[in-house]
């Protein structure tokens, strides 16, 4: 049934602490108050004030509790009201967190999920808007998905709660309030699989979370210009799908990648990259990326600034006349 | 008139000033008319017109997400501030910052934050800065009781006070973080208890009293001049609103709003000056007028100036 | 023999252990024969003895980069401890931790750190674990006096104050961060001073007497299993060597150095127990014996242990 | 004359502190012991303690005061002790300092530079070798720069100390030890101008740091295999000298990019995306990314997980054979 974005992440997580008890949340605001985004609405009085655990503005610490918990069986679920704060743990997540593992010889499971809101589209200005992928992509220990639909959210945050790994979920803010089927029973979405989801023959989108909404909007227009969009929804940055790449690519020669971040060393980069090295000569047109221009997120001129479905048409158009 | 009556006048206009331009915003945000979010200090104006009154445009004022006051207790002009939160060319920022960011450095208004804790580190720099010059100049670096549970607020104040340097720690302790009581944040009951852990003073006054607020900075201020160091001066109040207007507070018991309400700072200092004589019966109405006649001009011109140009996008990110 | 006998002999039989341990592994890396750098707690051993010895192989403790002593105090197994340093196959982290990472969950040597304060917010969550779960287990986080001065000092002291976690916060103050003295990074002369500022007991003992590190470790660990909250301690010491095997520590006066030293924990403890007649002529030097045995064996092991295989660079990065 | 890479490092320094009285240096250990690895040696005898600030153990507070001091005119050059801590620091990094000149509409100058050491070689582990330039390439109102010679580092450094705009300045303790020609009067290396270290005709190398020596390393063996390699050195990664990249791909057709991070989603992947993207058609072979395999820095096998000459070798043979 219709059910929005926001609302199936309380779901994921209000179904995953019924079933496992070691599950719990933690985040500023997250109780009482149901989080900023209430995500975490209405956990609190069904779970208790032990397991929906309101911390003070200490985004550091947040992160570390959640990994000294794992370290001892928990599994908890830590958010970060807004990706952009991710800075501030950030060596908690890539120094710690990511590194546990590793650097104790496979010793611990770490399986915590660092939830976050990226993106724009609330004019919240340069430190409420980023989208941060490309600071955790390339770092080994860490999975990063971002998913794109409420019926994903949903099946990739209960996936992302039973991994024994770190997970960093980043939803994206200007999604929480859309709508989309969400199927009655439990049901999970595999970390670490794309999803085609529009099959075509021209040429292959590439997208990321809310991009891939707007690459729909554009591959729509694009049908009746007689151009054949696939558009593959990544939904997780890494592991990498390179796979289901390839076989879109395999078969449409053409590539453009869409993500909301900065495009310049964006994680775009990685998937062009990867394509150009291990399908060589298979693209008939030079790939192409979106992605945002090379500046802060600005307050007022937000719209100006985010990518959006003309860029993805503008970038199809280019790789189909070349 | 004397200068100590001109003072109390121009406090009591710097607060009533910020309540009305804070009172608009909100009227102005809920049409529609200004983009993101805002956050007022509606009842905390005593800290910023009572800590400010103690500074010179040379001295340097970093502040929150909720700076309007200090902004505007510092001296930044009306107009241009009005035209940034409405996300216009002709605002300090030329539409860039918008009310979180808000910022002039002719005033020395060093910039709002977006971060919590995020300007405590910086406000370290530009009190060097006054002390590596041999200046006479100080910082005062404004944050929240939330805040104040950042690393930030340790790694800053323990450097501060090592260095001695010219800057006042100014907690606005409202009780509140976001939808959180202050007790599901920190053990203590005041943020001034932290300050023996540094060697520095740590004082906490009465946040909706002006005198008491404004004794405590002079005092403050001027042991920073003297380059005796860093003070943490906590001012208690209560969060009269929501943390941004639009926030409905279902998260509140009605009565701590109540509450808080009760505690007026402009009326109590009002009052105050009117039972010593110090303003007449009119005195309070003059000053409204005044007020009401410089928020709309700056109402206006924020409305008649342009949105930046598309080129704008692309400006600034460079030297 | 007395059960309080047996302790006390434990205990200095604990203390020569890490110093002959740290001894010859300071022969050994000058030698070349281990790999990275090491950081030595010679000198400091009462604490690491004294505290461990109010610990169960459930408890959990957090060490740093100087942290062979809590892991051996812990009940680390010395042969795959010293394959570890060693970086060979057998070690407790396969050669992937080495000295600053050095761990063993079975004994709850839950980890070092090369993080200056970086496990002290993971020691929230340890902790924590064991309130989630009802379990009487507590957690011991180590750290150093300059370790005292980073964000995630403040954040974690906190919120373990807030949730009354079973926590015991233990400052190793050895007046030394690196190859700066205290005075030029913080102007407190206590860390302890600093456990006000959150609403917990803070306590200075002398870090060179084992005895009272004990007493006040037991209070402190007995407070945490009652549930109520953490304690933070700190146990001054004057730093003996360099801060890591081989740092000639030019920018340090000798004086200092020979300061320090005069101060001997092992040999104080070890006369007072002569004294009360707890161990004989030959007590101290039976344990010697005891000791070189066990380190001589357990360096062979390590040199016998074979490297890690190529495959092993790609294994442990995920489950 | 002969000069090691860490002394042409405490001579830029000195040069630029004895010439503007407005730059000072600030960070751990840097005065009285003159630095972990003697960047700063003599320094503080020379300028005193108010231009060589030893601080407490706080990389947030570090960054924060070059920022405040850069508001206020000053001209900071900040220490962060090894590179793996600029995670500490990540917040007033990218969120302040990178966008304080944006998100005020220009209202500030940036001239604040920040120096820490990346890569392995000392066996240190995983928290105290790893090579962070992809964390910041992305992120607008960052210049990225990282020199692999003693003149390099000098030129650069003086270069960076007078930008206006935030600079972060990452060396490699492995090549602190490199000696080199430095001359001896004043000169400055450009930011933002890849230098070509050897010509060839036949493959492109595009090298950053340690691994423009592994280049030159590689490329000698393989000309006496009668492979002619040029090897550009980046020097900066952000402002990105696409214009040097793809004169030397139009030249010799065949692209390898060779860095010491982690090669996936590293910085290796905008270069092979820009130079798909821009100069289609134009490369004879599929291009080839040499970088660190995707695993923390491990403490033990460090050699073989650096990435090395030999590997440098292999991408070149392989893209040469394609
Ligand atoms: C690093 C960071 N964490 C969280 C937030 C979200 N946030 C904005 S204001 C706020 C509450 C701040 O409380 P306090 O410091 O007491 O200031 P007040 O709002 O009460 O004036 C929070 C949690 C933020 N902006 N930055
Ligand atoms: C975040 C971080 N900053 C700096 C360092 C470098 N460093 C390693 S140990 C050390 C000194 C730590 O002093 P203290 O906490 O007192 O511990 P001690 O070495 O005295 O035992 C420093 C600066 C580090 N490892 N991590
Ligand atoms: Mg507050
Ligand atoms: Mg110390």
């Amino acid at each position: 049934m219709e059910t929005r974005y926001i609302k199936a992440i309380n779901e994921a997580l209000a179904e995953e602490m019924a079933r496992d008890e070691s599950v719990f949340v933690v985040g500023e605001d997250v109780g009482g108050a149901g989080g900023a985004f209430s995500a975490t609405r209405d956990l609190l009085a069904r779970f208790g004030a032990r397991r929906v655990r309101d911390t003070p503005i200490s985004e550091a610490a947040i992160v570390g509790i959640a990994t000294g918990a794992a370290i001892r069986g928990l599994r908890p679920v830590a958010e970060i009201m807004f990706a952009d704060f991710l800075a501030l743990s950030m060596d908690q997540i890539v120094n710690q967190l990511a590194k546990v593992r590793y650097m104790f010889g496979g010793m611990y499971a770490m399986p915590v999920v660092i939830r976050a809101p990226c993106g724009g589209g609330l004019n919240a200005g340069p430190q409420h808007s980023q989208c941060v992928e490309a600071w955790f992509a390339g770092v080994p220990g860490l999975k990063v998905v971002m998913p794109a639909t409420p019926h994903d959210v949903k099946g990739l945050l209960k996936s992302a709660i039973r991994d024994d790994n770190p997970v960093l979920f980043l939803e994206n803010k200007a999604l929480y309030a859309l709508k989309g089927d969400v199927p009655e029973g439990e049901y999970l979405v595999p970390i670490g699989k794309a999803e085609v989801k529009r099959a075509g023959k021209d040429v292959t989108v590439v997208a990321t979370s809310r991009m891939v909404h707007q690459s729909l909007e554009a591959a729509q227009g694009l049908a009746g210009e007689g151009i054949d969009v696939e558009i593959l929804d990544l939904r997780t940055i890494t592991p990498l799908d390179k796979e289901s790449i390839f076989r879109s690519v395999e078969k449409t020669s053409r590539l453009v990648v869409a993500h909301e971040a900065v495009k310049a060393f964006g994680i775009g980069a990685e998937i062009v990259a990867a394509v150009c090295e291990e399908l060589p000569g298979r693209l008939r047109a030079p790939p192409c990326r979106v992605g945002a221009p090379f500046v802060p997120v600005p307050f007022a001129q937000e719209r100006q600034y985010l990518p959006d479905a003309a860029g993805v048409v503008r970038a199809v158009k280019s790789v189909m006349a070349a | 008139m004397t200068d100590a009556r001109e003072q109390q006048l121009a406090i009591l206009h710097s607060m009533v000033r910020i309540r009305r331009v804070e009172e608009r915003l909100s009227e102005l945000f809920s049409q529609g008319k200004v983009p993101g979010f805002i956050h007022v200090s509606i009842g905390q104006e005593a800290i910023a017109a009572g800590v400010c009154s103690c500074l010179g445009p040379e001295d340097s004022v970093l502040t929150t997400h909720r700076g309007h006051g200090h902004a505007l207790a510092k001296g930044i002009g009306l107009k241009r501030f009005m035209a940034e939160i409405y996300g216009r060319r002709d605002g300090f920022c030329k539409g860039k910052s918008g009310s979180m960011h808000i910022a002039d450095k002719g005033v020395g208004v060093v910039g709002a934050n977006g971060i919590v804790g995020g300007g405590l580190p910086i406000s370290l720099g530009t009190a060097l800065a006054s002390q590596y010059r041999g200046e006479k100049t100080v910082t005062v670096c404004f944050f929240g009781d939330g805040a104040s549970n950042q690393g930030t607020f340790h790694e800053s104040l323990n450097i501060a006070a090592l260095w001695s340097l010219p800057l006042v720690f100014c907690c606005e302790n409202n009780g509140w973080a976001q939808f959180t009581p202050q007790a599901r944040y920190m053990k203590v009951e005041s943020v001034a208890e932290r300050a023996e852990g540094y060697g520095i003073p740590g004082v906490t006054v009465d946040g909706n009293d002006v005198v008491r607020v404004r004794e405590a900075a002079l005092e403050a201020v001027a042991r920073a001049r003297r380059g005796d160091g860093p003070t943490l001066l906590e001012c208690k109040v209560r969060r009269w609103l929501g943390h941004y207007v639009g926030d409905a507070q279902k998260y509140r018991p009605p009565e701590d709003v109540k509450g808080a309400k009760a505690l007026d700072p402009i009326r109590a200092y009002a009052d105050q000056l009117s039972a010593a004589g110090a303003i007449g019966p009119d005195g309070l109405a003059d000053i409204e007028l005044r007020v009401k006649a410089e928020i709309d001009e700056a109402v206006r011109f924020a409305g008649e100036s342009p949105p930046a140009g598309p080129e704008e996008l692309f400006t600034d990110v460079y030297a």
